[in-house]
């Protein structure tokens, strides 16, 4: 059953944050809103939560309209981007704090007992006589998730938890709160402005575009198949890459022009692509770790099928064995993911192979997906 | 550092006139009167216990006290929650009402005697406590909400939220998250109400006659009585600062506090 | 849910409507009658403001008003923030400093007029005295000179504290890294005043010029015990004008009438100021 | 443009006191004139610290900081020309953007001409054209550190600029581009620059050499691939990297003169030019493999090709490519390898992982054995 | 003494009047509000101001010229100023 979410709108003042947002939100799932900051993410978890209302549209738990239970009465709980915790109680006492005031009215012994087995789960236990101020940034943000997670409650609202912390914490903690959150029950709702972070731990994504959700799927058909331009150029890291072409196609093949006159295959061979036009422009995308860098003896004998492309280097980040290579074409910024260091200087022109069968096509006018090569793995459902 | 002997100059220029008063204070009224000595040759605390003893003195500082008390609590109760309401919710007209009461904090004493005075009149509460606390109100509400809104705003509405979401009902969680986290604004807030109520004169002085008159009306009628008792006056005088320092002196911590959070 | 805000303002609205706003009303309904004791009130329409903002010693009480608030601000308010200035950052200075600084406060304001006026008696005072050796001839209640400096003296050894507190916390809240990036910067110590110092305390400022700006207006006790408003109405300021036309004059309407015009200035005022100090350096100028 | 030195560098707060902590155990660094130089390493370890006494705002309990071999610990900020961005935009309220960016100029007397034209040269390479004459409290923390950035390169005669976390308050899709125009302008202008930071990401893709801090102490300075390749210690292989290397717990053994890692039941062989370092006797030894060196196969390998057997317990998908956890059999040993981002792979697949010899690193007592 | 309203307090037809024209312009500004929600602009006066700043404004010049007025022409005429006090106000909402 899950959340359910009907025509939400929202606004604050003059300026329209949701706008007729419609929403799914399967039970156990992790399901991951990614937007850019300021799109509406932190509004949309806030009135699914309770804390916030809707200027219109009706928020379901389970098929109940929600719109006049309080959020005492909601089993939810929240995790704040800050790290919120009652500054006036220890650790120990935060965490018992919704057992505390609950209705089901537990012993102390229960309380107590569950403290101790939530705080060892977040690995927290050493800290449960410490005042919040008195901990480190990830130890206070795992008091927060404790205690939202301590009275079990259906829904767990996430508003971008990791963005506090630093890089090496978070990468600990993305993959604690994957293993987590795979063996609870607890549907987790979790914002973010990170595709990495949300790829990393959701089941299922949405994709936040001027106050609607312009796609939600399980994580691997969002990636493999972003329906629209805005979803294929913010979900991956670096962002897909994408190029104009116009589709020509003469007695033998079929392929994109590009601007500067080079030709793609259009998957003549595998008969890929049947929807498109002669003539029309398209905007080709493909992602960064599917450009295969050619070294100079390479780009002799590429593959026949494969497409080669042309492109000056603007500047090379080596981080461990993958470099991200930043490059200029037909006036925009593309990218390509090498494995290992690439020896050459901005100004460089390189050459780069590119399989016909993983190209995404979108029209060049409304932004739609026409056709998507790359297959999708595997559609693991958890 | 140089730029601190400046400081130094201005807190010495500070202490002169207080310690004039105090040294007078334990002067006896004719060496006083008689020459210009920088202390006390002839020590004495004839002065205090001439106060100590009185029934007059006494119970101009009861009454003030009582006064100013009965005034922190009208005060403190009602500003509570409409400081709650204006820092934690956006209404209609929010910032409109603040600025009214903000004007309350404006209106002059002197403007508002006369009505007072009929007013109580009317209610037979003249010449009591009520009557002072109940005027005093005039000016540290809104002083009371201004600040304790401050500290409130200081608290991050996630409090708020993250004790719904835990279960607590409004009740339980104003009393043990809610307070305890605004205790140094309340704090800030009592003293400075207290303080404002037990310095003012002029309402002090139309509402009261014999009765409930506090210890600032008590001065200025025995002054004005022309008695130029200067040792007793100096030494009713010291005796009225107490007060203040002693609850300076209680809240000192929460006052540091305050300071640093709030706005005052 | 919706009128929540309103039940949480309940109690307070209730209570300013006792303290503030049923003697507003009266007020007006008294400023439009003539009320002589033992008489009915007849309605006199609005004879009594113009007969009280026609009269020289409103004019007058006014005017020295409006003065001693200017002196008031001009001297208090620089004074002040260079004090919070010259404040130690830590250390036990801190302690104390605060501390001294807070005695003038917690004084009763009658006393603190009773303190100035055994400093400044020519009979029993020591400032007298001190004027007497140096050669000047120095009395209160005689010259008009001499009354008006002593009062603002008062009250800036009663205020200035209160400024100096009010800037130090708002200086203690200016993020280092501000005067880091003025040091890095090369600023010079005026520019880092100027640049990082000043606009930060803003607020500050808005909050110390409208408390002294209103509390100034409303000076009543100091003087009056000091100087009795004298020599003649030499320092003779609004409250005191007011508290005699209400109490001391027979007619109670030119009182309420008087408040009502008292009480419109200092809004207007306070209003004013906010107004100025709020979009003061608040527009992109492009200083050097 | 300068050489910076940092000799025998050690600081304490509150020396004597109660609280006395020790931010600076004792570092000794030298920043080659004209180098982007990123200073690496987890909150509290004391890199902001390092970064103020270089810059002056902190005067060092004891050493000295040399800048083209001229001792400098004396003197304050202005005297050394040294820039700095902060965490959080650093900005004057009460100019514009104009304002703000002539600044620095403006105090140190160069002529009104001469910082026109500088800021127009530095609004252009950071797009600030448009903002020039608003007032920068109506424009948001990102284009107010794109101010604050541009009002420390500003200067000429800057012998070094550095960076307290410049991107915190960056926006995630931004911060690509804005680092970038960062580093073209460090290049150009051939300033010495050092770069604070706890994201190695950031650290590694801005600096030519990185210096890694943990708890006061300088732990590796080297060049990124250096410190990817080799780590000296396994604070540096966990540190560096996303995810870190996989650090497992070995028996040591030798068949037929090579050296083996034991991981449970199954062995690692060793490069053999290891051979002669090792000590068998050795307890507490790792070896170190990076997960993008881990080899995986899903089908059943032959007999005898060194593939271990293992469990997938976790898939993770990180944009461009997959991490997968795997444990392997008979064994707690969990090892993350890292695999395309199109690798189609279930948890709790079988999988057989390999250990390439020469991508392994072997640790005792957590120093790296070099080879 | 509990005769409503209260003796004491003397009401005139004027302050009624006066009152009752404060209580129906928060009303109607309140309606308006609702109705059509005003947000902070910048009109003559370089500074943002909501609709309600702007009529406070307009009464607060308006009792500026009644002051003005009395003081220079006594009642003469007085009631002009309410014309003009109207013009004031209507002139602050729309150009302030």
């Amino acid at each position: 059953m899950g959340i359910r979410v009907e025509n939400l709108q929202k606004s604050y003042g003059t300026e329209e944050v949701l706008t007729g947002l419609d929403l799914d939100i399967p039970d156990g799932t992790f399901f991951s809103v990614v937007a850019p900051t300021g799109a509406g993410k932190t509004t949309l978890l806030r009135i699914m939560a309770g804390i916030e209302s809707a200027d219109g549209g009706t928020v379901y738990y389970d098929g109940r309209d929600m719109s006049t239970v309080a959020v005492q009465d909601r089993s939810v709980g929240m995790v704040y981007q800050e790290f919120v915790n009652y500054p006036s109680l220890t650790v120990r006492e935060n965490l018992a704090s919704p057992l505390e005031v609950s209705d089901k009215n537990y012993s102390r012994d229960e309380i107590n007992q569950r403290v101790e087995e939530t705080a060892k789960m977040l690995k927290i236990d050493h800290i449960l006589n410490n005042l919040p101020e008195e901990v480190s940034g990830g130890e206070a943000q795992r008091t927060a998730i404790s205690r939202a997670l301590i009275k079990e409650p259906d829904y767990l609202f996430m508003d971008e938890p990791l963005a506090n912390l630093d890089y090496k914490l978070r990468e600990q903690l993305r993959s604690d709160f994957e293993r987590l959150f795979s063996e609870q029950d607890t549907t987790v709702i979790y914002a973010t402005p990170q595709a990495g972070d949300a790829l990393a731990m959701s089941t299922h994504i949405g994709y936040l575009h001027e106050g609607k959700l312009i796609q939600d799927a399980p994580r691997d058909e969002i990636y493999f198949r972003p329906r629209s331009l805005p979803v294929a150029e913010y979900l991956g890291e670096p962002p897909m890459n994408l190029v104009t072409g116009t589709l020509v196609e003469d007695a033998t093949e079929r392929y994109f022009e590009l601007r500067d006159g080079t030709r793609i295959t259009a998957g003549s061979a595998t008969g890929a692509f049947p929807a498109l036009d002669a003539g029309h422009d398209y905007q080709i995308g493909f992602r960064p770790q599917d450009m295969v860098y050619l070294n100079g003896q390479d780009a002799a004998q590429a593959h026949g099928e494969d497409t080669v492309l042309n492109m000056d280097l603007a500047f090379v980040e080596t981080v461990g064995s993958t470099s991200t290579l930043h490059l200029d074409y037909d006036g925009r910024e593309l990218y390509a993911l090498n494995a290992g260091p690439v020896h050459a200087s901005p100004g460089a022109a390189l050459s780069f192979s590119l399989d016909p069968e993983k190209l995404y096509i979108y029209d060049a006018e409304s932004g739609d997906l026409i056709a998507a090569g790359n297959k999708i793995p595997s559609f693991t459902q958890k | 550092m140089k730029k601190q002997y400046y400081l130094i100059l201005f807190l010495v220029l500070l202490m002169v006139p207080i310690y004039w008063m105090l040294n007078m204070s334990f002067k006896p009224n004719s060496e006083i009167l008689q020459q210009l000595t920088f202390y006390p040759h002839e020590f004495t605390l004839k002065n205090y216990q001439e106060i100590l003893s009185s029934e007059f003195w006494r119970s101009g500082y009861i009454n003030s006290i009582s006064m100013a008390l009965m005034n922190v609590t009208f005060v403190t109760i009602t500003a509570l929650p409409a400081a709650y309401a204006f820092s934690r919710w956006n209404f209609r007209g929010d910032k409109h009402l603040f600025f009214w009461f903000l004007t309350n904090r404006m209106a002059p004493p002197a403007a508002f005697m006369v009505p007072f005075f009929i007013l109580y009149s009317n209610f037979n509460l003249i010449d009591t406590y009520w009557a002072v606390a109940l005027a005093h109100c005039l000016f540290n509400l809104p002083l009371a909400i201004w600040i304790l809104e401050g500290f409130m705003s200081g608290i991050p509405k996630e409090i708020d939220e993250m004790a719904f979401l835990d279960g607590h009902s409004f009740p339980s969680f104003v009393w043990n998250i809610f307070l305890p986290l605004i205790t140094p604004g309340i704090a800030v807030t009592a003293f400075f109400t207290f303080m404002f109520s037990w310095v003012e004169l002029l309402l002090a002085r139309t509402l009261t006659n014999e009765a409930a008159q506090p210890i600032t009306v008590t001065l200025t009628r025995s002054l004005g009585a022309g008695g130029w008792d200067w040792g007793v006056l100096a030494a009713a005088g010291v005796l009225a600062m107490v007060p203040g320092a002693i609850i300076v002196y209680l809240v000192r911590d929460l006052l540091a506090t305050g300071f640093s959070m709030g706005r005052v | 849910m919706k009128q929540r805000p309103w039940l949480f303002l309940l109690p307070a609205l209730l209570l300013v409507s006792i303290s503030a706003f049923i003697p507003l009303m009266t007020v007006m309904n008294y400023s439009q009658l003539t009320l002589l004791p033992g008489t009915q009130p007849y309605f006199a329409g609005l004879e009594n403001f113009v007969a009280i903002l026609q009269d020289p010693a409103f004019q007058g009480a006014l005017g020295r008003q409006f003065l001693f608030s200017f002196l008031v601000l001009i001297t208090e308010i620089p004074l002040g923030l260079a004090l919070a200035l010259c404040m130690p950052k830590d250390g036990p200075g801190v302690g104390v400093s605060l501390v001294l600084l807070g005695i003038p406060l917690l004084i009763p304001w009658n006393v603190v007029g009773i303190i100035w006026r055994v400093f400044t008696r020519s009979d029993i005072g020591v400032l007298p005295e001190v004027f007497d050796w140096v050669g000047v001839t120095y009395n209160v209640s005689q010259f008009t000179g001499d009354a008006w400096w002593t009062v603002l003296a008062m009250d800036i050894w009663h205020w200035t504290p209160l400024v100096v507190l009010i800037c130090y916390a708002g200086l203690q809240a200016i993020p280092e890294e501000f005067y880091m990036a003025a040091k890095i910067d090369r600023a010079s110590p005026w520019k880092t005043f100027r640049y990082v110092t000043l606009p930060n305390l803003r607020g500050v400022l808005i909050i110390a010029v409208l408390l002294r700006l209103m509390d100034s207006f409303k000076i009543y006790a100091e003087p009056f015990v000091l100087t009795g408003g004298g020599p003649g109405s030499a320092t003779t300021f609004l409250s005191t004008y007011t508290s005699r036309m209400a109490i001391g004059g027979f007619q109670m309407g030119r009182g309420a009438a008087t408040s009502l015009i008292y009480f419109f200035i200092v809004i207007l005022l306070s209003f004013v100021v906010y107004i100025i100090m709020l979009n003061l350096g608040q527009g992109a100028g492009n200083d050097s | 443009m300068a050489e910076i030195e940092v000799r025998d560098i050690r600081h304490v707060y509150d020396q004597g006191s109660p609280d006395e902590t020790v931010a600076i155990e004792r570092i000794n660094l030298t920043l080659q004139d004209g180098t982007a130089n990123a200073l690496l390493g987890p909150s509290g370890c004391g890199k902001t610290t390092l970064l103020q006494i270089i810059s002056g705002l902190l005067q060092p309990t004891e050493g000295h900081i040399l800048i083209d071999g001229e001792d400098v610990t004396d003197k304050p900020p202005a005297e050394r020309d040294i820039a700095q961005v902060f965490q959080f935009p650093v900005i004057y309220r009460s100019m514009d953007v104009y304002g703000n960016l002539a600044f620095p100029l403006r105090n140190g007397g160069v002529p009104e001409a001469e910082i026109e034209s500088r800021v127009h040269r530095i609004s252009e390479l950071l797009e600030l054209d448009d903002i020039l004459h608003s007032s920068p409290s109506n424009l948001g923390p990102e284009l107010n550190q794109l101010v604050a950035l541009g009002r420390g390169i500003i200067r000429a005669d800057t012998s070094a600029i550095l960076f307290d976390e410049p991107m915190t308050d960056v926006e995630p899709s931004r911060k690509l581009t804005i680092r970038r125009r960062v580093k073209e302008a460090q290049q150009e202008f051939g300033i010495t620059a050092l770069y604070v930071t706890h994201d190695q990401h950031e650290a590694l893709t801005f600096a030519e050499q990185v210096a890694i801090m943990k708890d006061g102490n300088l732990v590796q300075y080297d060049t990124g691939e250096n410190l990817y390749q080799s780590p000296v210690n396994t604070f540096i292989g966990h540190f560096i990297g996303s995810p870190g290397m996989n650090l497992l717990e070995c028996g040591l053994s030798q068949e037929n003169g090579d050296p083996h890692a034991h991981l449970g039941p199954h062995q690692v062989p060793l490069d053999s030019a290891l051979a002669p370092r090792l000590d068998l006797g050795w307890t507490d030894c790792h070896v170190g493999i990076r997960p993008s060196s881990v080899t995986v196969q899903v089908a059943e390998p032959h007999e005898d090709t060194g593939y271990l057997p293992a469990t997938v317990d976790q898939v993770e998908m990180l944009g461009g490519f997959q991490i997968i956890t795997a444990t392997l059999d008979h064994t707690d040993v969990e090892v993350k390898a890292r695999v395309a981002h199109d690798f189609a792979i279930d948890e709790g697949a079988s999988v057989w992982l390999s250990f390439p010899p020469s991508d392994i690193r072997f640790f005792h007592d957590h120093e790296a054995i070099p080879a | 003494m509990l005769s409503f309203p209260p003796e004491w307090m003397q009401w005139t037809l004027p302050t009624v009047l006066f009152l009752g024209f404060i209580a129906a312009m928060l009303v109607g500004l309140t309606l308006w509000d609702i109705k059509d929600p005003g947000w902070a602009r910048q009109g003559l006066l370089p500074i943002d101001t909501t609709r309600g700043d702007r009529v406070f404004m307009g009464l607060l010049l308006t009792g500026c010229t009644f002051c003005l007025w009395m003081l220079f022409f006594s009642q003469t005429a007085v009631w002009g100023v309410l014309l003009v006090g109207a013009v004031l106000v209507a002139g602050s909402i729309s150009f302030l």
